[in-house]
């Protein structure tokens, strides 16, 4: 049985679909799909209330450290299969989706530690930013702590 | 022996603020150089750029390089990028 | 802000929604969804391939030990907010979903793991039992390693 | 001093097949009794359960009882359910 295998890395500026992204890692030689939603939570800093995130990113190098750190992924958890990852640019609301990603494989294991890296690398190396923006109209670049 | 490189800066996030600009197309910069005088270039450009001092770094042709001892070899076009703290996810 | 805490457990014998269960856990103060989703995978077993499974539950004792798992996730991981899962019974073709599961938290690692601790629980102690149904009409009562 | 309990056994999976039965609503069997002896009990009724003996357990009320010394007390109209190893998921 010959494996394809594919990366995809869709920066978008509408709404993310989950059903979307689960559809292009799903595979019959799969059973398990490990997904993660990141989403903008409703939240205080100073007594000002944030309203929604701005998010932007240097768009190609964007891709190219995606496409690093799936080459990173296959190397320590040889049976994923797909890989997707949908990030949200522009304004988004508190309540919407910014990031939804999903990792196919075989068996459950690798693709639940592959998932967690994933977001945890993504964050740490892929230059995209956000600020949050509050109800005063003041704004904040954030930082990942990681 | 130096010579002189058009490369194109981009500036990302809080450095698009301080720098008040987004994109500079040609800016003229002596290579070899090292990182860290890059980012002292761009420094003199846009004092305000220091604030960012600490967790700042550099992209150029698109890797990450650490302002520091690093030497780089600039071409004619090469993309410069000022890279605060990242924040996606 | 009071917390609202959700528990959902449904046995389905339609077609699986990913995006139901991800609905069902959204809340606005959760910036994290971690998402399992099981499937049937295209096997063989000594030269015969596999056509599909067929589910069956002990439902009401399947909704008590759910339960009972959910108070154990909230017990390890406190800051866990809604948990949902859906699983299906009867006829489950080749490459359809048999489990859908979604657990929201604050911040991530809370519900990364929760998310795994849910999926092993759940094969291990709620009542579910499939077959496999080979191409050759034979059929094969599995077991759960763990 | 013992009773007798009319319990209603369900069984599931493999041991439907080997019982033949999916249901018996009113089963007498005598209280105290361990899970040993009520598996005992089934085994006398449908002997093909013994293909099961490896890694099946009971449940008594909705609650998991392995086969063994446990003393389980019963009254009429309890469930009891046979349950071979689990494959959800």
């Amino acid at each position: 049985m010959s494996k394809e295998l594919s990366d995809v890395f869709k920066l978008s500026r509408d709404w993310l679909s989950v059903q979307e992204v689960v559809d292009s890692v799903s595979s019959p030689s799969c059973g398990a799909i490990s997904v993660f939603i990141g989403t903008t939570r409703e939240d205080e800093a100073d007594g000002r209330k944030v309203v929604g995130l701005e998010y932007e990113a240097y768009e190609p190098m964007a891709q190219s450290e995606f496409n690093k750190l799936c080459a990173d992924i296959r190397a320590r958890w040889q049976s994923v299969t797909h890989i997707c990852v949908h990030h949200r640019l522009g304004w988004v609301k508190v309540g919407e989706t910014s990031v939804v990603m999903a990792i196919s494989s075989p068996h459950r294991h690798d693709g639940q530690q592959a998932i967690q890296h994933c977001i945890s690398q993504l964050k740490a190396n892929v230059p995209i930013w956000k600020k949050e923006v509050y109800d005063t109209q003041e704004v904040n670049w954030k930082e990942n702590a990681e | 022996f130096f010579m002189t490189a058009q490369v194109c800066v981009l500036y990302f996030a809080k450095s698009v603020e301080l720098a008040g600009v987004k994109e500079e197309k040609t800016v003229a910069v002596p290579t070899p150089i090292s990182s860290h005088d890059l980012w002292k270039l761009l420094l003199q450009r846009h004092p305000r750029l220091c604030e960012l001092q600490d967790g700042v770094v550099l992209a150029v042709r698109q890797e990450y390089v650490p302002i520091g001892d690093q030497v780089l070899t600039l071409g004619d076009g090469d993309e410069v990028a000022v890279v605060p703290p990242l924040s996606g996810g």
